[in-house]
């Protein structure tokens, strides 16, 4: 099913290798497009950097979200172990002490780790905007090769006249139009 | 490739994931909600009696002791219900002739016993006593309303374990004195300090497991 | 279309139920009762079936959130009295006194009530046989009472019929016999010690001279009577007073276990050997056994002969006490073992004793007591009395074939007694028995006999009716019924009432009529209410009779006779089924037998030696036989039985016993004869197959490990703390709080004296009936799935071969450790510590994870691997006999030993609501109050003057498996024997 | 790794196009084979059988399994920890392998992945089918009841119980991570429009765009330096059930390093065996090539060593430490109703795996493929024997005996093979048994390297 | 749908006797197939429990009156005769003003005289339109009331002398302990 409205997107591009296009994408970015994608079958060293993605990107890093939420998270599940066992329903177990804080340890790593791990994958997912079932690069044709060996770089906007002379000069082995 | 998704498909997406994600809590809100409804602790339900006694117009209109008809509670765990022979003290004289009494005139005629829906309902394993409690100043009010006002019989108090805990954590607010057990509406005690400490009351043991359950 | 037989509305459906069979027993009567209560409209208003289920259809698919449910539940209901008994409180139970009969002497009882229900059975502390313990038997009598097999309807060629036609029927017979004076008539009873039901036998008797009465009693007394006719010349019956015992041999005799008297024996012998002081003197016992009982399990001394020898000891033993009998062909005993246990004897006159065993000849009796005599035991350990019940006039079995094949009886009435059962296979009774024209039987179950008989008459179980028994004094004491018959059985004198007089009278006003005539007061209703309350006559036990020894004893008595070669087999009571009249009764098939630890089968007990010489393990099956009759039977291996003697248990191979008992182990009877009761010359044979015994132990020995702990008296009062093992040096676990010592708060306790304990399992089966524990049957039994919270573990010494093995027994409840490691294991919390040290098992909460019981290092948990008390289990619970106190447990749960936390709560809040503390002896477990010997002590550690805290105190207490640092709360009182120093080298 | 390793881990002519298209039409061209339908159709009656034994135990009751008083815990236990094993050692073998960045990881990653998704799956299973009452299993969760209770935090039981829940949620998610690429390259050479949804809708939209990549490193970075930790605990939580106990033959401080071990043991076997059938069922004999069963081999080795280790170690303190019961245990290890369990593992944890010193064995697929099978039921026999030698004797003699399994134990532990291969038999026929992009990347890497070299 | 029927399985796990409703009855409980569906059953007629008294029942009140046991009196009083007999015993209760037959009045002179023992047999045994009260009130709390109803008597028409001297002494004792 084609899409209902259609219109203008971008354009792209297909890159025999990964060294063209990555200098396809350092010589767009000189130019001043800011949005562009580079796709690749499989990650390609520093051609992510290129298009713009900072590796230890910000705050949000998938790492530090992980860690931070699995502190967390390991706090509450301490707090909640330390708090039914002493606080609310106090009882003696085994003749141990209510507060038996290293058997709560366990716990508290799981639940920190468990969430650390959802918060990775769900951080990846946002920042990517994975669920993302239509996009308008898969209106290429051509594009099923980008999980294969082709390597594609698509643009969005712009002048499209000087950014197709431009990827020609590249070494686009073609350059078409996408619509939305 | 030809696209495979329509565009709207996007959208759907986040309203399904939004959607699950709030059907999630939604679902745990109903959860906790219904477990803790009248639905499920069967507060308020109106079991259809034989006869349509109305504790309203013995307790609170007549002014009858509970323990007239209920001699079991302060002597044992159950509270117990009257015989026939006891509705028959008075109403051997009273409302002789009335329809709604046949079922307890036929009983005491035909040693039938009348049989009463059961209203109260804990558990097997809950060992309840009240004995326990009416000795020890709880009185009948705190756990079954205002009796005095119910017409037909049906359940106060949601009568779950976390209900019972929260008096036997801190039982101080159920207190009176022991000429006030079967009163209805009665203020709170003054100082239940002191009454804790009168009826010796051991809120130590009072959460432990054994204490409810065997 | 056969018209459907309905059971009137109200009564207990019986006829559907006839005959029926299987689990679903309740469950049909719970159907039965739906249908009988047909639904009915509220408002008397007309639909019919179709459109209601329309609706309940319409409803239940269309609840709407929020509306009280459409179609709850069936609500439950409350069904009060009509007129509530005065002194009747629902949810307080009544205790009343009654009698359990045992083999036919009655135990006092206790009888706990539940609105109206027997409940339990508890020893009845005024009444000199019991002395407020309790036998396993007596106990399981109230599971029979709600035995859904038991018979519930006259009966005439099996099919049931109207007591109206059994009454035109005996009004017939009865004209006959009138006028014939009872010519052809016969009686069969068993034991009869109810001196209400004796007059009216003898009643009978008069009435019809020519009647003939035969005593039909598989483990008859004979002997002890037979004994006293050589000794004195007329029967008598001995009466041991082990109070005064110093010195105690036994020739053969359980007296703890399997003679009547036995728990007042147990208590009264076992309070002279516990040591409470190292000071204290304890008594000595030499046993003598043929088979191992719990007597001598519990001797300093014990030697192990086939039954055949023991007259050869008895004679060996007389000799060496200058007794001038004739000596044995062999001597069995070794003769210092007998010079030592004879000077011992000499050493205690007026304090020594010996006793014969029940079963043995004459001649053992004789000698015994001429031992005795010799001892100066009469009047002190040993005194005389007019037999409890003898009946010189009564005949034996055989003379009734006899009679029967000379034509000379054509009516048999059979009271309470199953004689196709077990007359021994020699006689070929049953085959005898069918050709009496005219048979009528009354009794609890349409057994062998009664499916034999032309009439069969439902008797009414003991707690149902009021009669009265004698105990082994010849006390007598008064049976209540606790409830109306359920089956609306006859008691046994409304039997004999009408027998005699052809109409049905009632219960209590034949028994007050009978005791109306042995009162000789003024005031009947007050020695009547009186007797009611505390259980027994007063006054009233057998007179005492003095005697002397006739001279010319020693003639009467047989030569000694060379003993059999080859192998005996020897025969026994069963501790449980007895002679097998308990056998439908789950809790006795379920109790582990002493010693042997089997349930559900008999076995052929074998010594080690035999069993390694025939290449034999534990449920070997040889073949079996013995005049001419073989049987199949499993072996089992028994330390302490005498090489060449095999022992068999009676009272298994029910065919017609009900469902718990049919088919359960082979019946002795087919291999027993009747010249020769109790031994016999047999063989046995190897057939290679194997099969499985429901033994609740299967590993004997102790493995070296300290977990019993015992000395002998020198060794004790050398060193009164021997029992205390040095503590482990590095403990990692911090040490507890001490206990609590304030007035409020508890800490039970308990402690076990294996000193006392003498293996009976009389515990066992008390916990079983007050905690409502399952009955799981063989199967689960030998998977390791018994249910039993309370064990008593038993070790044989290693090796097991040792020819005069010393048993040791250990009750282990749980321990509720302080620290327990069952607790912190489990995963929801469902087993924690109470504030007074209960280890709480909270069932609802168990998921099953089974972690407890695996970090029990007592292994004291049970799990209900299935359901057990469900409508679909084999052995489902009975909803009457149940402790409305205690959880019936589900599925899937763990449960153990709560210190029968219910009875801790309702003492304890009596108690509190007096304003009180709890008064010593107020407050019991079921287990303690069993115990025949009172090993087990429960109290309040916390309490300065309970006697838990004092035996605490005592140098011999120790904790099993101390060094794990559980820190029981039950403890053990080290065990102190008393061997004799010259027998040292045994 | 030197670079001519890299070199012979990958055929020549490989290329990011002809591998791709190899490995998606493992998936997407080729039917099914009959050997593969026959061996599905009999997983899945297996996997039936598992289903109706465990819809029986559940409606009769645990009492079917052959346990009983001393022996509470039996074959399920033994099975969960066995599984749990097997599914540690897929999880660390593609996450140590990925933060090592061991060259020969690619191949047999997602093997490893896929075996632990489904062995835990089993694990889990078993862990509940073990309850004596599974319908009450969410009193093991903290949730706001009307009960007002909790879990019992100091029971290893609820450790357990978090630890294998998380497990799952991790390895779902590592195993999902990691086929996120190849479901695209699947979605993007579907021909069905069935298909292309179906992959479509599990590829979640990826572009291959180079910043969804860095992420997806970023993550997988993640994921793999959580996995180790996540397995240790796991592992040593299922071995603290037995450790914290008091146990006789359980109370050994070291079971968690030696239960690690052990789990890398059996897993490393099984990724051996399911590469060893792979290889030869799909004919990937040169991309899963004899060296990678040399290094699975080296593996399985070096683990078996650390596992006698610690049998020895074990043994040492049972004799060292005096005590008497530890001792008991030891020697009836030897010589009780347990023995032959005891030395059937010794054949195959001790004695088989030693002839994996030789080269010749390793880099035989026969010997592989035989040792691995050995090495697992040997590990499963090390788990039958501590469970029960440990428990069937233990302080009391009174209370020992014995319990022999019955016919549900072997048929559920049949049933949990058949439901474990015929979830991995489902995986093959749906998803790329060779993770695509990491192929991708490693004939990426090799060119790179070619381009230094030149 | 293996995941179906283990689910199924699970619910029929759950559909087991979870303790709930245990096979047992506790009191009051219905017993189907007893009569009357009646698990309370009347215990057999002419049995003594142990916790009867054999002593025939005295003229006069068996214990000592002491304070405690008009308190115990008049409480059950209360519960028990004051619907009738009115709270000050003129048989003017609740249930009277609602068409009771009224009693006589416990003023009443045959009644001022009659021995305590009576009041004592009717509350066991009821009179004329009273039911017996025998089930309902213990023999203590019989005795209780009729010293109770005696008190009151006497309030109305006080007379020391009316009282044994030793009942008298005693109560003078109580009422001098009670003043301070």
């Amino acid at each position: 099913m084609k899409g209902a409205a259609s219109g203008h997107y971008g354009l792209i591009a297909r890159f025999d290798d990964s060294e063209a296009l990555l200098t396809a994408v350092y010589r767009v970015r000189e130019t001043g497009h800011r949005r562009l994608e580079a796709h690749t079958p499989f990650p390609v060293p520093g051609l992510a950097e290129a298009t713009g993605f900072s590796e230890d990107g910000g705050r949000f890093q998938v790492a530090r979200i992980a860690l931070l939420v699995g502190v967390i998270a390991a706090a509450i599940a301490f707090g909640l172990q330390w708090y039914t066992a002493v606080i609310d329903y106090p009882i003696v177990v085994g003749g141990k002490p209510l507060n038996s804080w290293p058997a709560f340890l366990p716990i508290t790593f799981k639940v920190g780790i468990f969430n650390s791990v959802m918060a990775a994958a769900i951080t990846m997912l946002v920042k990517n905007r994975l669920p993302h079932f239509y996009h308008p690069v898969f209106n290429e044709d051509d594009f099923a090769a980008a999980s294969a060996d082709g390597f594609f770089l698509s643009v969005r906007g712009g002048d499209t006249e000087k950014l197709a002379m431009l990827l020609w000069n590249c070494g686009a082995r073609y350059v078409r139009e996408l619509t939305l | 490739m030809p696209q495979i998704f329509h565009p709207r498909v996007n959208g759907l997406t986040r309203i399904l994931l939004a959607g699950g994600a709030l059907a999630i809590v939604a679902f745990a809100c109903v959860a906790w909600f219904l477990n803790r409804s009248p639905y499920s602790t069967g507060q308020g339900a109106v079991p259809e009696q034989p006869v349509p006694f109305s504790h309203q117009h013995h307790v609170g209109g007549l002014g009858i002791d509970c323990r007239y008809c209920h001699t079991g509670v302060d002597r044992s765990r159950f509270a117990g219900l009257p015989d026939t022979h006891t509705c028959m003290s008075c109403h051997s004289q009273l409302w002789t002739e009335a329809q709604m009494l046949a079922p307890v005139r036929e009983s005491l005629k035909e040693d039938r016993p009348l049989r009463w829906m059961r209203v109260h309902r804990l558990p097997d394993f809950v060992y309840f006593d009240h004995r326990a409690h009416v000795t020890r100043g709880i009185g009948c009010e705190s756990c079954h309303g205002r009796v005095d006002r119910m017409p037909l019989m049906s359940q106060a108090a949601p009568m779950t374990m976390q209900w019972c805990l929260d008096c036997h954590r801190n039982p101080q607010k159920a207190l009176r004195a022991p000429d006030r057990i079967t009163a209805m509406g009665a203020p709170a005690a003054s100082d239940p300090n002191a009454l804790l400490r009168r009826y010796r009351i051991h809120t130590d043991r009072m959460t432990e497991c054994v204490t409810c359950h065997r | 279309m056969p018209p459907i037989e309905r059971g009137q509305e109200g009564k207990f459906p019986q006829r559907e139920l006839a005959g029926k069979r299987g689990a679903g027993y309740w469950r049909r009567l719970v159907e039965l009762a739906e249908r009988a209560g047909a639904p009915i409209e509220s408002d008397g208003a007309a639909h019919s079936p179709e459109r209601r289920r329309l609706l309940k259809l319409l409803g239940a698919s269309m609840a709407l959130a929020g509306l009280p449910a459409c179609t709850r539940e069936p609500q439950e209901t409350l069904v009060p009295y009509v007129q509530r008994p005065e002194m009747l409180v629902p949810g307080r139970p009544r205790y009343y006194a009654s009698a359990a009969i045992v083999a036919g002497y009655a135990q006092g009882v206790l009888a706990e009530s539940c609105e109206g229900r027997p409940i339990k059975l508890e020893g009845n502390p005024d009444h000199p046989a019991s002395l407020g313990a309790c036998d396993a038997v007596a106990q399981a009598s109230v599971l029979s009472l709600y035995d859904p097999d038991r018979s519930a309807a006259v009966r005439h060629r099996g099919a049931i019929a109207s007591s109206g036609e059994l009454l035109r029927e005996l009004d017939d017979r009865r004209r006959q016999w009138n006028a014939t004076r009872g010519r052809g008539l016969a009686f069969v009873t068993g034991t009869i010690t109810s001196p209400s039901q004796r007059a009216h036998i003898d009643a009978l008797r008069q009435r019809w001279p020519r009647a003939r009465w035969y005593l039909h009693e598989p483990v008859d007394r004979s002997g002890v009577f037979a004994g006293s006719r050589i000794l004195f010349g007329q029967p008598l019956e001995p009466r041991y007073h082990f109070e005064q015992v110093q010195v105690a041999a036994t020739l053969d005799a359980d007296f703890m276990q399997a003679q009547p008297g036995f728990l007042r024996h147990a208590r009264d012998f076992t309070a002279r050997r516990r040591p409470r002081d190292n000071s204290d003197d304890l008594a000595r016992l030499y046993a003598i056994e043929s088979t191992p009982g719990v007597t001598g399990a519990n001797a300093d001394h014990r030697r192990g002969l086939p039954y055949a020898q023991i007259e050869d000891a008895a004679r060996q033993l007389a000799i060496a006490l200058d007794i001038a009998v004739a000596a044995p062909i062999e001597k069995p005993l070794p003769e210092h073992w007998v010079k030592a246990l004879a000077t011992d004897l000499q050493r205690h006159p007026g304090a020594a004793l010996v006793i014969p065993g029940d079963q043995q000849p004459a001649a053992v009796h004789a000698l015994a007591h001429a031992i005795n005599r010799k001892l100066d035991a009469f009047g002190s350990t040993v005194e005389w009395m007019q037999p409890v019940a003898y009946d010189a006039a009564a005949q034996s079995p055989a003379e009734l074939v006899a009679a029967v094949n000379a034509g000379e009886i054509d009516s048999l009435v059979i009271i309470d007694s199953n004689p196709v059962y077990s007359v021994p296979a020699d006689l070929n009774f049953s085959k005898t028995f069918r050709k009496i024209p005219w048979r009528l039987h009354w009794g609890e179950y349409l057994d062998e006999t009664a499916k034999l008989c032309h009439w069969h008459i439902p008797a009414a179980h003991a707690l149902e009716t009021w009669g009265d028994a004698r105990a082994y004094d010849g006390s007598a004491a008064l049976l209540q019924p606790l409830i109306q018959p359920l089956h609306g059985g006859l008691s046994a004198l409304q039997f004999l009432q009408m027998l005699e007089s052809g109409k049905k009278g009632e219960s209590l006003a034949l028994l007050q009529d009978f005791w109306k005539t042995q009162y000789s007061g003024d005031d009947f209703e007050h020695f009547w209410r009186r007797s009611l309350r505390d259980g027994l006559v007063p006054e009233s036990a057998a007179t005492t009779v003095n005697t002397e020894i006739s001279p010319g004893w020693l003639q009467k008595l047989p030569a000694p006779e060379p003993a059999p070669q080859g192998l005996t087999l020897q025969f026994r009571p069963d501790p449980a089924l007895w002679d097998g009249r308990h056998a439908n009764n789950g809790w006795l098939q379920e109790m582990p037998r002493p010693l042997t630890t089997l349930t559900w089968d008999n076995a052929l007990l074998i010594s080690p030696q035999l069993a390694a010489a025939e290449k034999l393990r534990d449920g070997s099956l040889v073949k079996l036989n013995s005049g001419g009759h073989t049987l199949a039977v499993p072996v089992l291996i028994m330390p302490g039985q005498p090489e060449r003697a095999v022992t068999l248990h009676l009272g298994y191979g029910r065919t017609a016993a009900g469902r718990v008992g049919d088919g359960v182990g082979v019946s002795a009877y087919q291999l027993r004869s009747s010249q020769n009761p109790w031994a016999a010359p047999a063989t046995i044979k190897a057939t290679g197959a194997q099969q499985t015994l429901a033994l609740t132990q299967v590993h004997h020995s102790i493995e070296g490990r300290d977990l019993i702990r015992t000395a002998d008296l020198d060794r004790y009062r050398q060193n009164p703390a021997f029992a205390q093992h040095p503590a482990p040096e590095l403990s990692l676990y911090p040490e507890p709080e001490p206990l609590p010592q304030s007035q409020d708060r508890h800490a039970w306790g308990m402690v076990i004296d294996l000193s006392a304990c003498i293996g009976c399992n009389g515990c066992v089966t008390a916990c079983q009936a007050e905690n409502n524990i399952p009955v799981v049957g063989a199967d689960e039994v030998a998977r390791g799935h018994d249910m039993h919270w309370l064990r008593v573990d038993r070790y044989f010494p290693d090796p097991p071969t040792e020819p005069q093995p010393r048993t040791t027994f250990q009750p282990v409840p749980c321990m509720h450790c302080e620290n327990a490691p069952c607790e912190y294991v489990c995963p929801v919390g469902a087993t924690m510590h109470s504030g007074d040290g209960l280890n709480q098992m909270i069932y609802q909460r168990c998921v099953g994870t089974r972690y407890c019981s695996q970090n029990c290092p007592y292994k004291v948990r049970r799990f209900n691997w299935f359901d057990y008390t469900g409508s679909g289990a084999a052995h489902p619970a009975l909803p009457p006999l149940q402790n409305p106190d205690v959880t019936v447990r589900a599925r899937g749960v763990m449960e153990k030993c709560t210190y029968c936390v219910q009875r801790i709560a309702s003492v304890r809040r009596d108690a509190e609501t007096e304003h009180r503390p709890i008064r010593e002896g107020e407050l019991q477990t079921a287990c303690q109050q069993a115990c025949p010997t009172q090993a087990i002590v429960f109290g309040d550690l916390a309490r300065s003057d309970s006697s838990v805290k004092a035996l605490r105190a005592s140098p011999l207490n120790y904790a099993m498996l101390e060094d794990r640092n559980t820190r029981p709360r039950t403890t053990y009182l080290a065990a102190v024997h008393n061997p004799n120093p010259e027998l040292e080298d045994d | 790794m030197s670079q001519d390793t890299a070199e012979k881990l990958l055929p020549e002519g490989l290329t990011h196009g002809n591998m791709t298209g190899r490995i998606a039409d493992l998936v997407l061209a080729n039917r099914a084979r009959r050997r593969w339908w026959l061996a599905f159709a009999v997983s899945g009656v297996l996997a039936l059988l598992f289903v109706f034994c465990l819809v029986a135990v559940f409606s009769t009751g645990v009492g079917l399994f052959g346990i009983n008083i001393p022996v509470a815990w039996g074959f399920p236990i033994v099975n969960t920890i066995w599984w749990i094993g097997i599914a540690h050692a897929g999880t660390l073998i593609s996450a140590v392998l990925l933060l090592t960045r061991q060259p020969w990881r690619a191949p047999v990653a997602r093997l490893a992945e896929a075996m632990a998704m489904f062995a835990i799956v089993c694990a889990g299973i078993y862990a509940i089918a073990h309850l004596g009452r599974p319908q009450l299993m969410h009193y093991l969760l903290p949730y706001p009841n009307t009960q007002d209770l909790w879990p019992q935090w100091r029971s290893p039981l609820v450790w357990d119980f978090f630890a294998i829940s998380t497990y799952f949620i991790f390895t779902l998610g590592f195993l999902f991570f990691s086929l996120l690429p190849d479901f695209a390259t699947l979605r993007d050479r579907a021909r069905s429009r069935a298909l292309q949804i179906f992959y479509g809708l599990l590829a979640l939209g990826w572009r291959n765009s180079a910043q969804h990549w860095a992420r997806y490193e970023q993550v997988n970075r993640v994921l793999a330096a959580v996995a180790a930790p996540i397995v240790v605990s796991v592992t040593g939580i299922i071995s603290l059930d037995l450790a914290v106990s008091i146990v006789p033959g359980f109370h050994f401080t070291i079971f968690p390093p030696y239960f690690v071990a052990g789990a890398l043991f059996s897993g490393f076997a099984t990724v051996a065996l399911l590469a060893v059938i792979t290889r030869a069922m799909f004919g990937l004999r040169d991309l899963i090539t004899r060296r990678h069963l040399d290094y699975l081999g080296r593996m399985m080795l070096l683990f078996a060593l650390i596992v006698n280790y610690a049998y020895i170690q074990e043994i040492f303190t049972a004799w060292y430490s005096g005590d008497l019961y530890q001792r008991a245990v030891t020697i009836d290890r030897w010589t009780g109703p347990y023995a032959p369990a005891w030395w059937g593992m010794f054949v195959c944890n001790v004695l088989l795996v030693q002839l994996l010193w030789f080269k010749s064995v390793r880099r035989s697929s026969a010997a592989i493929f035989t040792l691995a099978i050995t090495s697992n039921i040997g590990m499963w026999l090390e788990r039958y024997q501590i469970l029960f030698t440990s428990m069937h004797a233990s302080f009391i003699p009174a209370t020992w005996d014995t319990v022999t399994p019955t016919a549900w134990d072997g048929l559920l532990a049949l049933g949990s093979l058949g439901l474990f291969v015929f979830f991995l038999l489902a995986f093959v026929r749906l998803a790329p048994v060779i993770s695509m992009h990491d192929m991708r990347s490693a004939i990426y890497k090799r060119e790179q390297q070619r381009e230094q070299t030149k | 749908m293996p995941l179906w029927v283990v689910l199924a399985g699970f619910l029929l796990a759950a559909c087991g006797n979870d303790m709930r409703d245990q096979p047992r009855y506790d009191p009051l409980a219905p017993a189907p197939g007893w009569p009357n569906d009646q698990s309370a059953r009347v215990p057999v007629e002419g049995t003594v429990a142990r916790d009867e008294s054999l002593q025939p029942v005295p003229d006069t009140l068996p214990e000592p009156l002491t304070r405690e046991l008009l308190e115990r009196g008049g409480q059950r009083y209360e519960i028990f005769c004051s619907p009738c007999h009115g709270d000050s015993g003129r048989g003017d209760g609740m249930v009277v003003q609602r068409g009771f037959p009224a009693p006589p009045s416990l003023h009443g002179a045959h009644l001022r005289e009659i021995p305590l023992r009576h009041f004592y047999d009717v509350i066991e045994n009821g009179f004329g339109r009273m039911y017996a009260y025998g089930a309902r009130v213990p023999a203590r709390d019989r005795w209780a009331i009729a010293a109770y109803i005696r008190a009151l008597q006497l309030s109305q028409y006080a007379k020391l002398d009316d009282l044994a001297p030793r009942q008298r002494k005693q109560l003078q004792r109580e009422s001098r302990e009670d003043t301070p």
